[in-house]
């Protein structure tokens, strides 16, 4: 269905329309996000920019089809996303997204052993190849338990990389790595959408990373979080990073998210 | 409800349906989400069921019907003394049951802080966890006698097993990061258990208390009838016990509705009820749709 | 017509049952009579479950107490399950034995006693209790002693008395454990329920649904045939007997023990029913059944009415 | 070991000591660290005391001390039928014990999968949990008749309630984030059952396992004393009925020894193990020490 | 005792000599930590650095007093290390050390309640300042799973915080937090550890971070990890970062960790 849908050019891969996500709390549900749209095409890259607490993740789960919205549309190719499924894969923030009882390999192989698109020697090659990329071979039989939390997510991006998926979500995958390690998987992430075309929405905090990843950058604040503005950075590759028009993005962007004063943000 | 709905913790609030439909769903929505509506449902289906069945068989002796039953048990509610026995049998279970819980708690406890006494407490619950009340006679008569404590006895047997296992298992699991927390602020012994590792395994426990409360009534009722009951004194289970000599089949299930009566009671008063009030709330157990 | 399924209980008053067992009894009378007769033996332990698998269709002679007899027959009498008994096993005496040398009548147990009885309140061992007590202690008195006997299984009640280390000072005993008990200095008797009664006692009796008779009554013929051979045998072979329910029984039992329970004079195998009229009356008096045979007739079958029975 | 000592996973490799204290350090802690080593100091402790209560109680007929009970043992399973008996009443086991399982597993599926059926488990749960088996027995006897199907029922009756629970909270303390990564792999019905819920949940279902495997010979034992022979031969609870009849109270204890000695097998050679390799090895647990 | 011994201002607060760190594994233990020496004197600030997976949790885990060094001594203020205390508070890495069944506030006043250093009034007042501060008060009373990533890591600072520690251990206390967050509580950080004159062993992948907030720098790498270097950065305060001489020292050590090559450090 994915192929053939993209064929159909015209129907951007995701669309949401007037997003707003409520929670229920104690008391009366709990709006977090309000009036969100956006549309992605086939092959964007789309970065999600907020505070700490402004409902980045809620709009990535509400993508993945683990929150339904209180208000709007969230639409995949056309369809209006009803729950979650394979199409969309997720790389939480969390540590624990490894499941315990797997070795690393296994965890990264099993995705593509439940989508049935692999046999089993098939799906541990390319688990195994997807892990060297992360620099985790070492610890391919290893089970989670005994992973740092940087190689817990390392894992849990070389799983998410190796299904090639159709649609990539990410929430802060690079958080807890060392800028070279973060460097290396930036570049990495940059050629595979390139190779395999896929669509990909990223959680970020770093804003030159936002910058640098993105294709464009949704802005949230307010509370509840609403768009603050979108921007085009399509045009930086790796080379630009410190460069004097990047720095100035990155700059223009901390001022609008910030507004340059001390404050603390929605909590 | 769809499998996918089953990962959504945040429920739908708008909806922009034909007003037809909207009460309809309205009243159908209302009744999923009522707890008590849909137990009583269930608990109405069952009625009805047994009522069938029970019709289909016609031996009233062996298995009257619901409506038997019902008329039996406000009988003997009122003429004989089925709610005494059951406020007896109920006092008798209580004690058991918070002796058993405390000596477990004070076991599990000293297997959490000695290891060598996880390992006295695996495998004495491996050795009397299997062991059937009636193997316990002899020894209670010789050590405790014939009356209230050797019944707290075998009731004590049949919760603190099981009871210890769910702890100690609960205890096993709490993640790690939590143990590192309370060893960072201090906390050893007692305290350490009190403060982390209880709240913590606090699923397991209370499903540890539930299978405790079911296993206690089950051995009250039992052993009621095999020892340690002088005639007359007798709880519930003395109750249908001498109906079921009697061949008062009626009055047989009037006692046992009466077990099952207390014990749903007890599940949707207490045991639901803290569990809403606290790992559903707590986010430690998937809430279910109250 | 060509099965019968029998189901019995532990102890030596069941050694009819043993013997027809042994000898093929009922094949043998069923052969005699023309027809090829299956039986099929089942071992339950306690009335209330027998007269469960009886009226749910699953054993067509059941072996129980006279009381649970009783009881089940009240409870069907003119329904379609309507019970009847086939015969009785034998006469035993139950009896009342205590390890205290300081008691000798029913008097003097006190309140630190306590009188062991299976199933307190209800089992025939109770009833003889409560009658006896009646009778020393004026009527409205039977129920005085109820406050100081508990629940407790024979085995239990036995090992409990002879050990002296309980609070256990009574048990109204019966075969094989008053013989047991009796083998200890300590233990005396203070009454047998042939006394209470007033002559010997049938404790325990067959009985089947009346319409089993009427739907095999070949069968039901073969088995009442057996029965009578066996009683017979029986008192002509005490010892065959003793030998034929260790070995049926896999008991542990020396067979000398056996064949000295079996030759008491009190113990007589028979199969018509003994006092058992005495019961019924004294049940119904106290509530128990709600009806009153006029008649130990009334709830034998036929074939045991022209026997000497009470 | 002291209370600290409990949050070290990683045992000290280097030890600076003088060499005469190492031999006996050693020999110390290889006891310490040898999991049968310890098992079986506990049991020889355990045997001592009973020996020594037995003697002091001085009460054969309801007390026999610990090497009558061993003598008792050998010869029944010389010459009486101690060991077919408990083979017997294992196979019954066995079939009882998978068949409530499945039975369980099946419901719990469900009640994850439908809501509704949460309801209706759990309601069925709260009234059946608490039934002692002789209130099934008349039923049993009329649906089932007096053969195995009848005593399977009662065992099944007695495993799938507690099982189920335990089962049940073991699915809904799964972590979301666990959850949510079967879902996004587009896992539903069964595959996420067995994917995810079922390891996820495996600490719980273990201890369920163990605690339903107990109170599943319990009620053998039990049941086999009152429906006696009419399902197969006998097995170990008609053994020690029969044995209990003839006043051979050593015979007694060697057939519960003979559950024990079963139950201890089972325990360390197959729960332990899985254990060990499974929700230990996974982190999932905190190890014992081996 | 602290209080004590930090008059015996010659003992050094944490010394470490020639420590060591192995995990069981399934085979043979694992050596990740090798020959580490250290001291940090009384209010000292000291970051370590390092990749991904190089052992900087275990070495903090090691002082926290989890993990027993397999050789060579840990010791605070003259004391070696037996176990975990009070004095020693570590921020964890993890996102799950919250206790779940205490609501925020609760969870921050806990340690305040445990060390029976407050009544139950006092804590809760501290506990209330102390989120306050890092821009949770909205949610003081909720429980921690309603938290985002971000909030969870912020309400753990500021329990560690609230608690006014001897000895503050913090594993990437910031690497979930938006820049300007971070940023707050960087300044906070530092203006609290100048008042309350604690000890601060801080583990970060920014390196500017550590070069802002550390009083001294120790870089680690290599399999076992050891020390690279030691760097004195206590002359940088707020004002100087972006300034030339501190993105020098940034480049320095990013050079030093990762020698300029593209790689994949060990996992
Ligand atoms: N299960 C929940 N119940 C109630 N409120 C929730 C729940 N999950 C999140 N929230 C609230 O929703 C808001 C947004 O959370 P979300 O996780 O989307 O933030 P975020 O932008 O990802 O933040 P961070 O950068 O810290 O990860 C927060 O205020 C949080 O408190
Ligand atoms: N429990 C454990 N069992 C076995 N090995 C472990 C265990 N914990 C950590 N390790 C190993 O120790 C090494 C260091 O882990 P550590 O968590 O200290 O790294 P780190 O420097 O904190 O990394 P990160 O920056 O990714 O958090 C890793 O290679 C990891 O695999
Ligand atoms: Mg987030
Ligand atoms: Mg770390």
């Amino acid at each position: 269905m994915a192929v053939a849908a993209q064929q159909l050019s015209s129907v951007p891969v995701l669309a949401a329309h007037g997003l707003a996500i409520d929670y229920d709390t104690e008391s009366s549900p709990l709006r977090v996000v309000e009036d969100v749209s956006f549309t992605v095409e086939s092959g964007e890259r789309l970065v999600l920019l907020g505070a700490s607490g402004c409902g980045k993740s809620s709009i990535l789960k509400a993508i993945a089809g683990f929150v339904k919205p209180a208000a709007g549309t969230i639409a995949a190719r056309g369809r209006a996303i009803t729950g979650p499924g394979p199409d969309r894969i997720v790389v939480f923030q969390e540590f624990d997204q490894l499941l315990p009882w797997k070795t690393i390999t296994d965890n990264v192989a099993f995705p593509l052993r439940v989508a049935r698109k692999l046999g089993k020697a098939e799906a541990i090659e390319r688990a195994t190849e997807a892990l060297a990329a992360v620099g985790l071979s070492r610890v391919a039989d290893s089970y989670p338990h005994t992973l740092s939390g940087g190689m817990k997510q390392r894992a849990a991006i070389a799983r998410a990389l190796a299904t090639k998926p159709d649609i990539l979500l990410m929430d802060e995958p690079f958080a807890a790595l060392d800028a070279q390690t973060r460097r290396n998987l930036q570049e990495d992430l940059l050629r595979l959408a390139e190779e395999l075309h896929f669509t990909l929405i990223f959680v970020t905090h770093a804003i030159d990373e936002a910058a640098l990843l993105g294709a464009r950058l949704l802005l949230l604040g307010g509370q509840p979080a609403r768009p603050l503005a979108t921007l085009d950075t399509s045009s930086f590759g790796i080379a630009d990073v410190g460069s004097a028009k990047f720095e100035a993005v990155v700059r223009h962007v901390h001022e609008m998210l910030f507004d340059g004063e001390r404050q603390h943000v929605r909590g | 409800m769809s499998e996918a709905d089953l990962t959504h913790r945040a429920e739908p609030r708008a909806a922009t349906v034909s007003p037809a439909f909207l009460a309809f769903g309205r009243g159908f929505r209302a009744l999923r989400r009522s707890f008590l509506a849909r137990r009583l449902l269930v608990l109405v289906l069952l009625a009805i069921a047994w009522q069938l069945a029970a019709t289909y068989k016609a031996s009233p002796l062996l298995f009257p019907s619901f409506t038997e039953t019902l008329s039996a048990f406000f009988q003997s509610a009122r003429t004989e003394d089925l709610l005494s026995s059951a406020g007896e049998s109920m006092l008798e279970l209580i004690k058991g049951y918070a002796l058993a819980i405390s000596i477990a708690l004070v076991l599990v406890s000293l297997a959490t802080t000695v290891p060598f006494m996880r390992d006295v407490l695996q495998t004495l619950t491996a050795i009397f966890n299997p062991l059937p009340a009636i193997a316990l006679l002899p020894l209670a008569m010789l050590w405790f006698g014939l009356g209230e404590a050797s019944l707290l006895l075998v009731l004590v047997h049949s919760v603190v097993w099981p009871f210890s296992l769910a702890a100690l298992t609960g205890f096993e699991q709490v993640p790690e990061t939590q143990r590192l927390v309370g060893r960072n602020y201090g906390l050893t012994g007692l305290r350490y258990i009190f403060y982390i590792l209880l709240p913590a395994a606090l699923p397991s426990i209370l499903s540890g208390l539930r299978v405790a409360w079911a296993f206690a009534w089950r051995t009250l009722i039992a052993s009621e009838l095999v020892f340690g009951v002088s005639s007359g004194t007798g709880g519930l289970g003395w109750f249908i016990y001498r109906n079921r000599n009697d061949l008062l089949t009626d009055r047989v299930f009037a006692g046992l509705a009466t077990v099952i009566l207390i014990g749903l009671v007890v599940e949707f008063a207490i045991f639901h009820l803290i569990e809403r009030y606290t790992v559903e709330r707590w986010g430690m157990q998937r809430a279910a749709q109250h | 017509e060509g099965l019968i399924r029998i189901v019995q209980q532990f102890g030596t008053v069941f050694l009819p049952l043993d013997v027809i067992r042994d000898q093929h009894l009922v094949e043998k009378h069923g052969k005699a009579l023309g027809i090829d007769i299956t039986t099929e033996w089942h071992q339950l332990s306690g009335g209330a479950v027998v007269n469960d698998a009886l009226l749910s269709g699953n054993i067509d002679i059941a072996g129980a107490g006279i009381g649970p007899f009783l009881t089940v027959w009240d409870r069907t009498l003119g329904t379609p399950l309507e019970v009847k008994i086939v015969g009785a096993l034998g006469a035993q005496p139950n009896l009342l034995l205590t390890n205290k040398a300081s008691i000798k009548t029913l008097k003097d147990f006190t309140k630190s006693d306590k009188i062991a009885l299976p199933a307190a309140g209800v089992s025939v061992q109770s009833r003889i209790l409560q009658i006896a007590t009646e009778q020393q202690l004026g009527s409205g008195h039977a129920h005085d002693l109820d406050s100081i006997t508990v629940t407790l299984p024979h085995p239990e009640a036995a090992a409990g008395l002879i050990s002296g280390a309980t609070e256990i000072s009574g048990h109204v005993s019966n075969s094989p454990y008053q013989e047991k008990e009796l083998q200890d200095p300590k233990i005396h008797k203070i009454f047998s329920s042939y006394d209470v009664l007033g002559g010997k006692v049938t404790p325990t009796v067959l009985y089947a649904l009346v319409k089993f008779q009427k739907d095999n009554p070949k069968t039901f013929q073969a088995f009442t045939d057996a029965l009578r051979e066996a009683t017979a045998w029986i008192a002509a072979h005490p010892k065959e007997a003793a030998e034929t329910f260790v070995r049926v029984e896999k008991s542990k039992l020396p067979v000398a023990f056996v064949e000295h329970t079996l030759e008491e004079p009190d113990v007589i195998y028979t199969v018509a029913p003994l006092s058992s009229k005495k019961f019924a009356d004294f049940l119904y008096r106290i509530g128990a059944i709600k009806h009153h045979p006029a008649s130990w007739k009334d709830y034998v079958f036929q074939e045991l009415q022209s026997e000497n029975g009470s």
